[in-house]
């Protein structure tokens, strides 16, 4: 269906105009099928009619026009919902839900839908499921219509309300019906106890609920309805600043992913590694495979792909950080500044694979369900990738220091670090130890980029973004030093997001970076730094 | 020592003279034409596609017998995102290689640092890429969308359609989001807008933790007045911002975002299914109901061999300069820059939305303006099509600029000629 | 005298590079405008620009040998001086302009006149003075080198730490200068530049003086850094190098000269960028990035660092190397620079010229060996006949 | 006038009641400690009982917690860093032999000159007879005239030891730490390096920190032990030696 013109639109809403009164009665049929042809405003109209008919049989007709799953046939115009099946698609009658045969690709159009009509729907759609026997579906239902607030939902909540027995519903349409009645007309006791209602609800949206309504309130209603607007901005705004302490965290998590592996490569074992970035491009792109993989073969496994790419993206990561080790840093200790050269050109080596392999674009790597929306806490919104990401960054953290601290590995590690000759005579081989360092701070940059393929892009630039901010968080939190890593990590974290509404992101950042080179200057050796005469050597 | 010396002497003098002799090798029989995008660095993700679709174009002429019987060949280099190196690579296409045009550059600064060499050295840049607007080159063809073709069509539609009264504008902080931020600012406030009810806010270059600023908005739009965000955010910040969106459970219903630099390429990147409804302005989507645009998609995914390779605006934006050259050079029956430049004025070739775009006289073209919806299938559901619109090269909402007109046609020749006093040379005194 | 030699050798090079240097500065110019374009021995204007591209990249990578190969500091944020140096450049070339901007104000850049400025911001003044510009282009990079050495060389922060700072600090100068609201034109930067003291910028005249001076600039870099390295003061730099604790307790006030070499280092910076702005057309924040620093660090690495001579050589091979590469194989140079960075650091440390200097010395030190040999083989009949006895 | 008082006028190092701790680690313990003007004094001690510590504070490498380090009676060391300190006649050998191993030996002796150290006086300094007259006199005193040209990484290890000492010679100061000066050496070496120290001594003040008892028996000087971060005993060595405390904490063990 190609667009129509401005003025053919207008002759078609002439028409329906004439035409929609005569479809006003209780069969919803016809006004479905009218959307074949209507444009928005046209459609808008229609779903008002239809909802109106207050029939509950139309939901999943409703539903199928919200997800863009309604079609009408080329031949008929008759409206169906329909399902790719094959190359065509399956047809469902849109009341009854029987199915109504096939139709190739070509013999049916998509009927189009916007914001607008989402809209209506989500309003039409909460009132008419209001009294579905399915509890789930009253919750919603109440939710949408607290949402998006119509007086002309108001006898419907009423109505819903009257035979509602479960607690936390009927509250949920007990608020939805205070919001309904706001912009209603009904008396001003009413509408006093609704503001009292919404006020104890509080949050964002209550907030523009009563900011939408302040316009037109009755004059008595005034001052309750501000006294409301400020007890929740009050509220809200102590929120507010726990929200920022989330998210500086959240950030810090974030920088303590990049950083951690080069925490070890850069932080214990003194190597410049400028290549410590494509380190977590690569997790990231190994998560990009495994995605891949999972969506051809086994697509139930969506949930559990991120799992699964946690072991292959240590294990590729680590197996390249060991060829790099074995292949050009074992030639370069003790001169870490040429490290740095080296790691550079092996960064851009790899970069240039990546985007030879993959292309030059991103990637699309889909967060599992448990990693995707939101849940309130009080008036903060916790997402779920980013709680996600925080407990992640943990549990790596402990890992790695329980590796370090309790393994017979970690054990040749810190002694070789220590002391390479003493380690070397007591049998310990530590060509090995190096190289099998490399490889775990390889590995966990790579599962690093798992976690961060779930909030940035997955481009053959990842590396780039991160390789700087890592250098930051190891040199303040204090080089060699794990606990410096977490600590300096979080408290830039936080710090940048307590910068960042005050001064706006571009400064925060520019500020962090001053502070980091003035803190520099306090303490020449970071956060944690290792004091006494066993430094300087 | 003397010896080093003379050897680095040498190597001085043997680099200089290949670089200056190699030119000078092109076969008579073609035509040769330069493919200035970066294909490595920052700006990669984005210009190797306009490469890859330049050498495609480049095929299929010369598949129809080429151009003036000659066959042609695209001379790619790589400027690597490093600006500079964008004003060597572009004296050495021309210079050197002695292209008849030039199709590249992706950002400003790239354009803003090769127009020079372009002007100096008389040839011709075809700048596929929606901009800022503000400048009218003798030497350059701006074949994508000045800020009128994109996005104050954007905002009308929102504004009537949504009824969308209250606006964020966030953008990366750098000169396109910023003039076109202005030029928004101003056509809101003309058409009513309180200046309470604008936000603008900056973010820098590649931000990735857009937490705080996604909760700002949702602050913003709780005060009651139906709220949209207009974001010229650059390309890869996107991707964490519209996950953070998706995930902090801003729906389109609720506050939809309408982006100027969001197309099918950054979709690919992204799980679609929480963006439903959320918007882009463009001048052309792969999902445009074209038989044109068919042909064009099966030919890009042939040439790629890549069912999954998505088609975008600047591939159509350098699709049509593509074109519009070799049809003016047709028309002037050769490749001379001067030539050249007074046959395309006027030049009409179709567009892939099933219209066509005409070479304006300021250098500008022709173009509708499609609004559409991001859908599950990270593609666009078109909402709005407006008849075709000029590129307006001065805007008319930027009080320096309102005055200014460009018009590359004898006698006036001018880029910058002030209506008000009547003189070519921006204020004209 | 053994010490001596090493000396005149020293001597020697330098003299001789210098001489290559304004030799080149004399002879390209004039290849480039006196000879007829199909001669072939002209140069085209396009070579000389780019080959003036190189040298101000030499000259950078000299600064950086200053700092780095004689006194340890390893700066990576010498793109910062560079960039600073180029916009102080810049801001001249762009009041220069005048009124032949777009839009035909006096005063104002473009890029404040479509942003709405209405007034120029207070540090643009004086720069339509060329010789106040110049000036700036020394004390801006000078200035901002000693205020960052001021703190970090008496904090003594050192090594690594060192390192990462200079890189936060072109950093954030990046982010700072990518703000619109700084006054610097953003991410477009300063361009369309027309003309330096009242010549043409694109004029191939303009071009090939511009050249001469970039070749004449780095040679006298090259004597002052000479000098410098060559002085006892060159000699407590590199015992600053190599064992800083020692000359702090022979009473050197170390942070002094670190201080100097950065602050005459970034002052070097400063002019290779300002001669870079002309030639290239633009300067914007990416000169900045702090990749562009890695890069110099890169060619004075493969060069030879601590040799003066080797960076420059390193900066011209490794610049000329990537404009060949990314003209011919767009899409392996990367490749090419990558692998080049790996096999420099693990087969020449020293780099191009350090290794040869190496093989140089011991080739000596074999003569010097085999003479020793022979007299000691001279010597032995002595002895045995001693023995016999 | 009291002892104290008088013993601190005298003094050309008076350290009193010195405390330092690391982490927890206390390093030194309210040291006392005195060098009189022209002496050499041998210090000994187990490994941890604050020796280099002691060297650091003196020469300001390390700032103490608490206590009175004075220079000449009346110049507080503790304000002041490693050049002034230096400058102001108090040079230092470092345990491992430090040496500008990229210049010659000569260069070595020319940087340590006691000349002007600024920056712009050392960058149009040039060799005036006199300083070359000086250098080929400390040359002779170390015995590296022979080497004079060749670069300081070429020289043995003890030949290193004896350029530091000269460097520091070449410096004029008037106390010389000097940190374990023997260790690596052969015995004729050792017994070389004594007499350099006492020759040294004849004119300025010298501290010798050794665990070769020895070579301290060959110095035949005032013997100060140190332990856990203070003065243990102090005597000669005989005395120190049979000290049943230092018996059970160094020479025992």
């Amino acid at each position: 269906m190609t667009l129509k013109s401005f003025l053919q639109a207008l002759l078609a809403c002439l028409i329906l105009s004439f035409a929609a009164p005569s479809f006003a009665q209780s069969d919803p049929k016809p006004l479905i099928d009218a959307l074949a042809k209507a444009d928005f405003n046209e459609a808008e109209k229609l779903l008002g009619q239809i909802a109106a008919t207050g029939d509950a049989r139309v939901v999943p007709a409703l539903n199928a026009f919200a997800e863009g799953d309604l079609y009408f046939r080329k031949s008929d115009n008759l409206v169906f919902i329909a399902k790719a099946a094959g190359s065509g698609f399956e047809l469902i009658d849109p009341l009854t839900g029987a199915a109504a045969g096939q139709a190739a690709k070509n013999a049916v159009t998509k009927i189009k839908v916007n914001n607008n009509l989402r809209r209506v729907i989500r309003s039409a759609m909460g009132g008419l499921t209001l009294l579905s026997p399915d509890r789930a579906v009253r919750l919603q239902a109440a939710e949408a219509v607290l949402r998006s607030p119509s007086p002309e939902n108001l006898d419907l909540v009423e109505a819903a309300l009257a035979k509602e027995t479960d607690g936390e519903v009927k509250a949920r349409m007990e608020e939805a019906r205070a919001v309904s009645v706001l912009s209603s007309d009904r008396s001003i006791d009413e509408k006093r106890s609704a503001i009292e209602t919404i006020k104890n609800l509080g949050g964002r949206n209550s907030l523009g609920i009563l900011n939408s309504v302040s316009g037109s309130i009755e004059v008595g209603l005034k001052g309750d309805l501000d006294a409301a607007i400020a007890s929740i901005e009050s509220e809200q705004q102590l929120w507010d600043m726990a929200q920022n302490v989330w998210y500086g965290l959240s950030l810090g998590s974030v920088l303590l992913l990049a950083a951690i592996g080069l925490a070890i490569t850069f932080g214990v074992m003194g190597i410049i590694n400028m290549a410590h970035g494509e380190m977590v491009m690569l997790g990231a792109y190994s998560t990009f495979v495994v995605q891949e993989v999972i969506r051809d073969n086994a697509p139930n496994l969506f949930d559990w792909s991120l799992a699964i790419a946690l072991p292959v993206a240590f294990l590729v990561t680590g197996a390249v950080g060991l060829v790099i080790e074995r292949g050009v840093i074992r030639f370069l200790y003790g001169r870490p500044l040429e490290t740095l050269l080296a790691t550079w050109g092996v960064s851009l080596i790899l970069q240039q694979t990546i985007r030879s392999i993959f292309g030059p674009t991103n990637q699309e790597v889909g967060n599992p369900s448990w990693m995707s929306g939101s849940f309130p806490v009080g008036g903060m919104t916790i997402t779920w990738n980013r709680m996600w990401i925080i407990l992640f960054s943990m549990s790596i953290f402990v890992a790695l220091l329980v590796v370090l601290k309790k393994s017979a590995f970690g054990l040749n590690m810190r002694a070789v670090t220590q002391n390479r000759r003493m380690a070397s005579s007591m049998g310990i081989k530590t060509p090995w130890v190096d190289a099998f360092t490399f490889a775990l701070g390889s590995g966990i940059a790579g599962i690093a980029g798992v976690a961060l393929s779930q909030i940035d892009n997955v481009s053959p630039n990842l590396g780039q973004s991160y390789i700087i901010d890592s250098f930051m968080v190891v040199v303040f939190g204090g080089v060699g030093n794990l606990w410096g890593t977490l600590v300096g990590a979080l408290s830039l974290g936080v710090l940048n997001k307590f910068l960042e509404p005050s001064v706006g992101a571009v400064l925060g950042k520019i500020l962090v970076l001053v502070l980091i080179i003035l803190f520099i200057q306090k303490r020449p050796r970071g956060l944690f730094a290792l004091k006494g005469r066993a430094v300087e050597a | 020592m003397t010896f080093k010396a003379k050897f680095a002497g040498a190597l001085l003098a043997t680099v200089m003279s290949t670089t200056a002799l190699s030119g000078a090798f092109a076969a008579d029989d073609t035509i040769k034409i330069g493919v200035l995008h970066s294909l490595s660095g920052t700006m990669a993700i984005s210009e190797t596609t306009l490469k890859d679709v330049m050498l495609m174009l480049v095929e299929e002429q010369n598949k129809k017998g080429g151009v003036l019987g000659k066959k042609l060949e695209a001379v790619v280099v790589d400027p690597a995102s490093d600006w500079p190196l964008f004003a060597e690579k572009a004296r050495q296409l021309i210079s050197q290689d002695k292209v008849a045009a030039v199709f590249g550059c992706w950002t400003s600064s790239s354009r803003k640092s090769v127009l020079p060499v372009f002007e100096e050295l008389n040839s011709i840049l075809f700048y596929p890429v929606q901009y800022e607007g503000e400048e009218s080159s003798r030497n350059i063809f701006y074949t994508g969308a000045a800020p009128n073709q994109q996005a104050i069509p954007a905002v009308d539609y929102l504004a009537e359609s949504e009824g969308v009264q209250r606006w964020v504008l966030a953008g990366t902080d750098y000169v396109y989001p910023q003039t076109t931020n202005k030029i928004l600012k101003a056509y809101l406030m003309s058409k009513g807008v309180a200046e309470s009810d604008i936000m603008v806010n900056y973010t820098p270059f590649g931000h990735s933790d857009w937490q705080t600023i996604v909760s700002d908005i949702k602050k913003f739009g709780s005060a009651g007045k139906k709220t949209a965000v207009v974001s010229t955010i650059n390309g890869d910040a996107n991707v964490p911002f519209y996950k953070e969106l998706g995930n902090q459970g801003i729906k389109a219903e609720d506050i939809p975002v309408v982006a100027f630099s969001v197309g099918e390429e950054e979709l690919a990147g992204l799980d679609t299914k929480p963006l439903v409804g959320h918007l882009a302005a463009w001048n052309y989507f792969q999902s445009v109901d074209a038989e044109v645009n068919a042909d064009f998609i099966k030919e890009w995914k042939a040439f790629t061999k890549n069912d999954k390779r998505v088609t975008n605006d600047p591939m159509e934006a350098a699709y049509i300069g593509f074109n519009a050259w070799v049809k003016a050079v047709e028309a002037a029956g050769t490749t001379d820059t001067d030539k050249v430049l007074d046959s395309i004025i006027g030049v009409s070739v179709p567009n892939l939305s099933g219209g066509t775009s005409t070479v304006m006289p300021n250098h500008h073209i022709t173009k509708p303006v499609l609004i559409g919806e991001i859908q599950a299938d990270g593609q666009f559901e078109i909402v709005q099509e407006t008849p075709a619109v000029v590129g307006d090269e001065w805007s008319d909402y930027l009080p320096d600029s309102k005055n200014l007109i460009s018009d590359w046609r004898k006698p006036m020749s001018c880029g910058n000629f002030n209506v008000a006093s009547g003189k070519c040379g921006g204020k004209g005194s | 005298m053994i010490s001596g030699f090493v000396f005149r050798a020293l001597d020697g090079r330098i003299v001789v590079a210098v001489a290559i240097l304004l030799g080149v500065a004399l002879l390209v110019p004039a290849l480039n405008l006196m000879t007829p374009p199909d001669s072939a021995l002209h140069i085209p204007t396009y070579a000389v620009s780019l080959f003036g591209k190189y040298l101000c990249y030499a000259l950078l990578a000299l600064a950086l040998d200053l700092v780095w190969g004689y006194c340890g500091i390893l700066s990576l944020g010498h793109g910062a001086f560079f960039a600073l140096g180029g916009y102080a450049m810049g801001m001249y070339l762009m009041r220069q302009i005048g009124s032949r901007g777009v839009y035909g104000n006096p005063i104002l850049p473009d890029f404040m006149v479509f942003l709405n400025w209405k007034e120029l911001p207070w540090f643009w003044h004086g720069f339509d003075w060329f010789v106040f510009a110049m000036a700036m282009v020394l004390v801006v990079p000078g200035l901002l080198a000693f205020v960052f050495g001021w703190f970090a060389f008496r904090s003594r922060v050192n090594g690594v730490y060192l390192s990462i700072i200079t890189q936060a600090m072109t950093y954030a100068l990046m982010l700072a200068f990518f703000r619109n609201d700084m006054g610097f034109g953003g991410n477009n930067g300063l361009t369309d530049f027309k003309d330096i003291l009242g010549f043409p910028v694109q004029a191939d005249g303009t071009r090939a003086v511009l050249f001469a001076m970039s070749a004449i600039m780095l040679a006298l870099c090259l004597l002052v850094a000479s000098a410098i390295v060559r002085s006892k003061f060159g000699k407590v730099l590199v015992g600053v190098r190599d064992a800083e604790s020692r000359v702090r307790f022979l009473g050197f006030r170390v942070e002094n000269i670190k201080l100097f070499t950065f602050v005459v280092s970034a002052m070097m910076a400063g002019i290779a960028g300002a001669l870079f702005v002309p030639q290239v057309g633009i300067i914007n924040p990416g000169e900045f990035a702090p990749a562009n620093s890695i890069e110099v660090v890169v060619w004075t690495a493969v060069g030879g660092r601590g040799t003066l001579i080797g960076p420059v050589i390193g900066a011209v091979l490794v610049n000329a190397g990537k404009s060949f590469f990314t003209g011919a194989f767009p899409e392996i140079w990367l490749y090419a620079l990558g692998g080049l960075f790996i096999a420099v650091t693990l087969f020449l440390p020293k780099g191009i010229v350090g290794t040869v200097q190496q093989g140089w010395n011991s080739r000596k030190a074999m003569k010097a060996a085999a003479e020793a040999e022979k007299g000691r083989d001279e010597a032995v009949p002595v002895t045995q006949a001693q023995a016999a006895e | 006038m009291n002892m104290i008082a008088e013993t601190r006028q005298k003094s050309l190092l008076y350290l009193e009641n010195v405390s330092v701790s690391f982490d927890g680690f206390k390093a030194l313990n309210s040291l006392s400690f005195v060098v009189e003007p022209g002496e050499l004094r041998a210090i000994i001690g187990p490994n941890g009982a604050g020796k280099t510590t002691m060297m650091d504070i003196i020469t300001g490498k390390t700032r103490p917690d608490t206590g009175t380090v004075l220079f000449e009676d009346a110049i507080d060391l503790t304000k002041k860093d490693e050049a002034d300190i230096a400058q102001l006649g108090i040079g230092r050998k470092f345990q491992k032999p430090t040496v500008f191993e990229s210049h010659t030996v000569w260069d070595n002796l020319e940087l340590a000159l006691n000349r002007d150290r600024g920056v712009f006086a050392t960058l149009f300094y040039t060799l005036s007879t006199e300083d070359e007259a000086r250098i080929e006199e400390i040359l002779s005193t170390i015995r590296l005239t022979h080497r004079k040209d060749e670069l300081a990484a070429n020289l043995s290890h003890g030949q290193k030891q004896w350029l530091e000492i000269g460097m520091l010679l070449a410096q004029e100061p008037k106390l010389l730490l000097v940190d374990e000066p023997v260790a690596g050496m052969t015995d004729a070496e050792t017994a070389e390096t004594a007499e350099l120290l006492k020759e040294i001594a004849k004119t300025r003040s010298v501290v010798v920190v050794e665990h070769d008892m020895g070579f301290i028996r060959e110095l035949g000087v005032k013997v100060t032990c140190l332990a856990e971060g203070s003065v243990l005993a102090e005597g000669s060595i005989d005395f120190v030696s049979n000290d049943p405390k230092v018996i059970e904490n160094y020479l025992g063990r």
